[in-house]
C-alpha cells in the first residue's frame, strides 16, 4: 500500500465518519455524470459561470437553497462549510447541527459535511446533477476533501496559502502546506477516472488594497504546488480591485503568466481558468448602493474575460445573506451577462509590462530560495517577508508592505517592505501616487482607499 | 495615555485594527496592539503589564455579546483596574441591531464608551470628550 | 420693431399667458444665477451630470419631485411637460391642472407650464437654483420656450426632427422647421446676456434599432440649423443603443464631426456637449433586471465620456415612474459615477472609420440639395428618404431602411433603402450578420432584436 | 382571411404594430394595416371597405380603455359586422393592472380576444386557434 493510501485510511478512520468504502467511491467518480465536473461546463459552455457563495447547517436548509438557486439559473453550486468543520472540530459540529434539526433554528454557519457523511450529501448532489465547488478555509482539509469527492463536488477552493494568510492569526504554515500536497495527490489521483477534479485558490485574500503582484504570484505559487501534485484543471482568481483598468490588466498578466510557469514545469497539459469574485472588500450599507456594486462587478469581469464568476449580494454590509438575496444575485448575475454586449477587448501595455515584470522578479527569488522542495521556498519567502500580503492578520506575515491608491483608483506599492519589487516598477508604482503629504493625510488617505466603494 | 487594543474573540478582521492602530498613534496614544483573535484575560493581563488608562475593543463579525456578559465578574478578579476607560465598537450584534437597544446592553457589561457602527474618528473624538470631562 | 420681435408679441399675446414684461424677463436673465445654467456647469464641473426624467401638474407636486431629487444628489433637474400644451390645447390644460389642484389626482403627464406662468415657475426654479432641462416634444414650442427661459429654465430639449419623427403621425414638418428656427433665435437672442441658453437634440429618437449613421446626422443637422441662428452652447446627444463598442465609437464619431461641422459653418467658438441617455427602448419587466440595465448604462456613460447622463427607473416596463423610484436612480447612479474608476480610452478604428464615412456621404446627400437653406434641404432629405427613420410612425418618413444585430448586438444596416450609404460601408454592415436566413427568420431576429434588454 | 389592423388613440408607440403587421403577414393573412393614432372609426370604416373578417386593435399606453367603452354603440350603427373578429392587445391599463380584472372588462366592450401583456405570437396562436373552433 502506498505511502499516501496509509494515511488516506487514518484519516478516514476518524471517529466522527461513516465507513469509508474507497472502492465504491472510486466507482462513483469513474461513473459520475459529466455535468457535475466543472471542467466539463469550462471545456464546453462559451458563457461565463455564475456561482453564488452559501451554506446551511442542515440537509432541508441546504436542499431548498439549491432549489432556490436553480430557479435562478445558476451554474455552478456552492458549498460552504461550517467554521466547526474548518477546525476539525466535528465533536461540536455534529451537536450544533443536531441542535440545528431539533430546533429549526441555525446553529452552524455553514453545512457541516463531514457529520452529514458522503453517502446523504451525495443524494442531494446528483439530485441536482450540476457542478458543486467547495468554499471553507480549512488549513487541514484532508478528512474534508475525501468526502466532498465521495460525495459529488468537484472543484474544490482554497490552499495553503490563501486559506491561511486571510483567515488565521497562528495556524502553523508549513503543516498547512502538507495538509495541502495531500488534498492534491487526492485530487489527482480522481482526476484519472473521470473527467479531472478542478482546483480553485482563493484570489481575494484579505480584500483590502492588496497589489495585483501580490495576488498573482500567491495565485501562480498556488497553482504550481498543484500541478506539480498531478492535477489537471486549475482556476486561479482574484477579485475586484477598484479600478477597471487595473482588474483588466491583472487578468491578463494572471492568465499569461499561468500559462507560462505550468509549461516551465512541465504541466502544461493542464487547463487552467480564470475566476473573478464580485468586491470582496468594505461594502456601502445603503443595499441599492450595493446592488450598483455588484451590477458593475459583472460589467468588469465581462471585460476581464473570467470563465467564472462568484457573486455577492446587496445585504453584504448588514450580515449573513438570505437564500432569496442569494438567489436573486444569481438571476440578476446571469441577466447582466446576457446584454453585456460589444465588450471591447482592450489592455495597457506598460501597465502589463510593469505588473509582470514584478510578479517575476518575485517569482524569481522563490525559486532562487535554497530550500530543496517549492513548498520549503515559498513557506521561507512568506517568512522572511518576500511574499507580504497587506493585511494580513497571520503572525508569520510581515506587514511591512504599505499601498494606497492613486488617482484613477489604481492600487500602488508606497513601501515594498523585503518583497523584491524592481527598482524601475517601484519607481513607477510611486510615481502615480502623490507622496508629499505628511504621515497624516497618508494614512487618511488609506483609510479612505479602504472605503472607496462604501 | 496609554491604550490596550485588539479584536475579541475567534474574530480575524483585521482592517480596523490596523486603521485604530495608526489612528490612535496619530493622536498621540501611546498603543499596545493585540490584534485579532484576542480573548478577554489577554486584554485585562495587558492592561495590568502596560499599566494602561484605556482599553478599546473592536468586535466585527457580531460575537462580542457572548464575551460581554463576562466582562464584569472577570474584571473584579483583577486589582486596580477602578480607573480604567472601556470603550468596544465596531458591529456589535449579528445581523441587524438597532444601537438605542445594544448601547444600554454594553454599558451594563462595564464598558464607559459603545460605538456600534461609528466611524473611526468620530469614536476616538468621543473618547477625547469623555477623557476631558472626566479629568475636568 | 424686427420682425421676430413683432412674431413674438404676437405669440406672447395668447389669451392662455399672463402679461409677458420683456424688459423685466430681460433683466432677470441678464442678472440670473451662474448655477442656473447648465452651460456654466458643463464648463466647470469635471464630472458627468446626472439628470432624471419628471413632470406633474401642481406647483406642490413638482415642488416636492424636486426637493426628493436634490435630497438624491441630483445634478440637472427635469421639467418635463403635460401632453396637452405639447399640442398647444392651453384650454384642455388648464381645466385639467384646476381638476388637478381641487381633487388631488394627477389629471395631466406633465407640467403645464404655460398655464402655472412663468412668475410662479420662476419662484421655484430660482428656489432650487440647480439648472434645469425643458422635456416636451412639442413641434411648436414657440410659446413653451419662451415661458421656459423666463422661468429661468436655461436648457432646451428638442428640434424640428428629433420631437417630430419619433413622436407624431402627420403634424407637418416643414411647419416644425419654421416654428424651431424661431426657438433657436430666441434662446440666441438671451444667450447673449449672461452664460449661454443651452439646446439639447433628442438622439434617442425611436429607441428601437435605430443605426448610428441616422443617429448621427440628425444630431449634427440639428445642431447646424441651432448654431446658423446664433445658438453659442448646444448639446447632441444618443442613448444607449446594445453594444458597449458601438456607443464608444458612436460618441467619438459624434463629438469628432459635431465639432467638424461646427468648424465648417464657421460657429467653432460654440460649445458643444455630449449626453447619454440610459437604455430607452422596450425594458424589462423585473425591476431587478431594469436595475442591472441601468446600471450598466452608467458603466458604458463613463465609457462613453458623456458630460451628462440622463436616467430611467426600474419601473419603466410598468408604468409612469413614482419619485422615489425616480430619485432612489439618481442616487444609485451618482453612487457608480463615484465607483467606476480606471475606466480605459479606447475604441474601434475600423468601426469609426466605416461610422464616419456613412455620416459624411449623407451629410454631403443633404448639402447637395438644390434647396437654399439648410432646413430646406434637410426637409427635402426626409421626404426624398435619404434620412429614414428606423420604426418613426410619422408618414413623411420612408420606413424603408432595415436593421438588424449581428453577433455582438452590433445595429446594422441589411437594407439602405434611400440612404447613401456608401457601397464599401453597405458591404461592411451586411458582411457582419448571417443574411443566408429566409424572411421568416429575419423577421425574428428583428423582433428578437428589438426585446434583446428584456 | 382579411385583417384590419393598427394603433388606437393619441398612441404613436408604433413598434408593435410594425411587428403585427410582419407577423399578420407571414401566417398568411392580407393585411390592411392603419399605422398608430388611428380613431376608432376609421377602424370600423376599413373593416366595411376591405370587408375584413378580423380587427385586430393595439394599445400601448393605456388609454384603449377610454376608447373601448364606446365600442358596442359604435358598432351598433355598421351594418353587417355581425361575424367580425375582434382582438385587442397590447398594454390595456394605465400603470399597472391584473389580466383577471382586465379581460371581462374588454370581453363586455366586445372583444372576442384580450391579450393583456400577452407576447405577440402567443396572441397570435390564440386568433388562430380561435377561427378554428369557430369555423368547426
Ligand atoms: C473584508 C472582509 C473579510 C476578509 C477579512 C480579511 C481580514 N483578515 O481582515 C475575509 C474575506 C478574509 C473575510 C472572512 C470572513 N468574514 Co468577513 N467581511 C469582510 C467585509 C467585506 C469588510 C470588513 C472590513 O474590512 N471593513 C473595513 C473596515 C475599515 O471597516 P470595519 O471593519 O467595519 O470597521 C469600521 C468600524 O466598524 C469602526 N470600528 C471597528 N472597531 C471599532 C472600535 C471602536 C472603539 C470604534 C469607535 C470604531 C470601530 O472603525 C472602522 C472604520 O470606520 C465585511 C462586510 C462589510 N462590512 O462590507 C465582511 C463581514 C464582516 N464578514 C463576515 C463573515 C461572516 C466572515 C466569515 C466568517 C465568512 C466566510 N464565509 O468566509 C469569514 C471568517 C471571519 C472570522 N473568523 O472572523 C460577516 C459578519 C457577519 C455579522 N457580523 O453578522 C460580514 C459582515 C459579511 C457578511 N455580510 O456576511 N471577511
Ligand atoms: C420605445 C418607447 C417609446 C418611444 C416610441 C417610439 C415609437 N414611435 O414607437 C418614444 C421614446 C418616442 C416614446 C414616447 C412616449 N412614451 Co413610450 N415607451 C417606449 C418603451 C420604452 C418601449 C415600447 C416598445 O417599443 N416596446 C417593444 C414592443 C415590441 O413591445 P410592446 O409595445 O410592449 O408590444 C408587445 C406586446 O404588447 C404585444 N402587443 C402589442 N399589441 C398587441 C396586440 C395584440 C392583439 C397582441 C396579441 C399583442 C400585442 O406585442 C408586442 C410584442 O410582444 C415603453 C416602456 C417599455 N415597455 O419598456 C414606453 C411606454 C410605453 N411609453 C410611455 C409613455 C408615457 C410615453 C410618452 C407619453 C412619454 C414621454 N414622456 O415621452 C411618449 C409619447 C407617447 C404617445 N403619444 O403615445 C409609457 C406608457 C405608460 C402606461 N401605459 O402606463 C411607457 C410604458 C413608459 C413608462 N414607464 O412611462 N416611448
Amino acid at each position: 500500500m502506498s505511502l499516501l493510501q496509509e494515511e488516506r485510511e487514518i484519516i478516514l478512520g476518524n471517529q466522527y465518519v461513516e465507513a469509508f468504502d474507497f472502492a465504491e467511491v472510486e466507482d462513483f467518480v469513474k461513473n459520475a455524470n459529466k455535468e457535475l465536473f466543472i471542467s466539463h461546463h469550462f471545456k464546453h459552455s462559451n458563457k461565463m459561470l455564475v456561482q453564488p457563495r452559501g451554506g446551511f447547517p442542515t440537509y432541508k436548509k441546504q436542499f431548498a437553497l439549491y432549489e432556490f438557486f436553480v430557479n435562478a439559473n445558476v451554474d455552478v453550486l456552492p458549498l460552504t462549510i461550517d467554521s466547526n468543520t474548518r477546525l476539525n472540530d466535528y465533536k461540536t459540529a455534529a451537536r450544533m447541527l443536531r441542535l440545528s434539526e431539533e430546533n429549526d433554528v441555525d446553529m452552524l454557519n455553514g453545512y457541516p459535511l463531514v457529520n452529514h457523511g458522503y453517502r446523504t450529501t451525495r443524494n442531494m448532489i446528483t439530485h441536482f446533477n450540476k457542478p458543486v465547488s467547495l468554499r471553507h478555509g480549512t488549513p487541514d482539509a484532508r478528512l474534508l476533501i475525501e468526502q466532498a469527492i465521495a460525495s459529488g463536488i468537484f472543484d474544490i477552493e482554497g490552499g495553503p496559502i490563501t486559506y491561511l494568510l486571510p483567515y488565521s492569526k497562528n495556524f502553523p504554515l508549513d503543516k498547512a502546506f502538507l495538509y495541502w500536497k495531500y488534498v492534491e495527490r487526492v485530487c489527482a489521483n480522481y482526476s484519472q477516472l473521470n473527467e479531472p477534479i478542478n482546483r480553485e485558490s482563493f484570489g481575494p485574500l484579505t480584500a483590502t488594497l492588496v497589489p495585483p503582484a501580490i495576488t498573482i504570484v500567491i495565485q501562480l505559487l498556488e497553482m504550481l504546488l498543484s500541478l506539480e501534485e498531478g492535477v489537471k484543471s486549475f482556476s486561479v482568481s482574484f477579485a475586484q480591485q477598484g479600478s477597471m483598468m487595473q482588474d483588466i490588466v491583472t487578468g491578463h498578466v494572471l492568465k499569461k503568466l499561468a500559462r507560462h510557469y505550468a509549461e516551465e514545469i512541465g504541466c502544461g497539459d493542464a487547463s487552467i481558468h480564470l475566476v473573478y469574485h464580485q468586491w470582496m472588500g468594505a461594502f456601502p450599507m445603503d443595499p441599492n448602493y450595493a446592488e450598483q456594486l455588484i451590477s458593475i462587478a459583472t460589467v468588469i469581469a465581462s471585460m476581464v474575460r473570467a470563465d467564472k464568476i462568484i457573486t455577492k449580494t446587496n445585504q453584504e454590509a448588514a450580515g449573513i445573506p438570505t437564500k432569496e438575496a442569494n438567489s436573486e444575485t444569481v438571476a440578476n448575475t446571469q441577466y447582466s451577462l446576457r446584454i453585456l454586449n460589444g465588450l471591447p477587448d482592450i489592455t495597457d501595455e506598460q501597465e502589463e509590462e510593469i505588473l509582470t515584470a514584478e510578479v517575476m522578479a518575485i517569482m524569481e527569488a522563490v525559486f532562487n530560495d535554497p530550500a530543496d522542495t517549492l513548498w520549503r521556498k515559498v513557506f521561507n519567502c512568506i517568512k522572511s517577508g518576500i511574499i507580504d500580503v497587506p493585511f494580513s492578520p497571520h503572525i508569520i506575515n510581515h506587514n511591512q508592505m504599505i499601498t494606497i491608491r492613486d488617482d484613477n483608483k489604481n492600487i500602488r506599492i508606497i513601501k515594498r517592505g523585503k518583497v523584491p519589487i524592481p527598482d524601475h516598477c517601484f519607481d513607477y508604482e510611486k510615481a502615480q501616487c502623490d507622496l508629499s503629504k505628511d504621515t497624516t493625510s497618508i494614512v487618511n488617505d488609506i483609510i479612505h482607499d479602504i472605503g472607496i466603494m462604501q | 495615555m496609554k491604550v490596550v487594543t485588539g479584536v475579541i474573540g475567534n474574530d480575524i478582521h483585521v482592517v480596523a485594527n490596523r486603521l485604530i492602530d495608526l489612528s490612535l498613534k496619530a493622536r498621540g496614544y501611546e498603543v499596545f496592539n493585540l490584534g485579532v483573535n484576542t480573548y478577554l484575560e489577554e486584554f485585562f493581563d495587558a492592561v495590568i503589564e502596560t499599566d494602561a488608562d484605556i482599553l478599546l475593543i473592536s468586535s466585527l463579525n457580531g460575537e462580542a455579546e457572548g464575551w460581554g456578559r463576562e466582562v464584569k465578574a472577570l474584571k473584579a478578579e483583577y486589582k486596580g483596574l477602578d480607573k480604567l476607560i472601556m470603550m468596544i465598537g465596531g458591529n456589535l450584534t449579528v445581523g441587524a441591531g438597532k444601537a438605542e437597544d445594544i448601547i444600554p446592553k454594553y454599558k451594563s457589561y462595564g464598558f464607559d464608551l459603545v460605538c456600534h457602527q461609528i466611524d473611526l474618528n468620530t469614536g476616538l473624538d468621543m473618547l477625547a470628550d469623555y477623557i476631558k470631562e472626566k479629568s475636568a
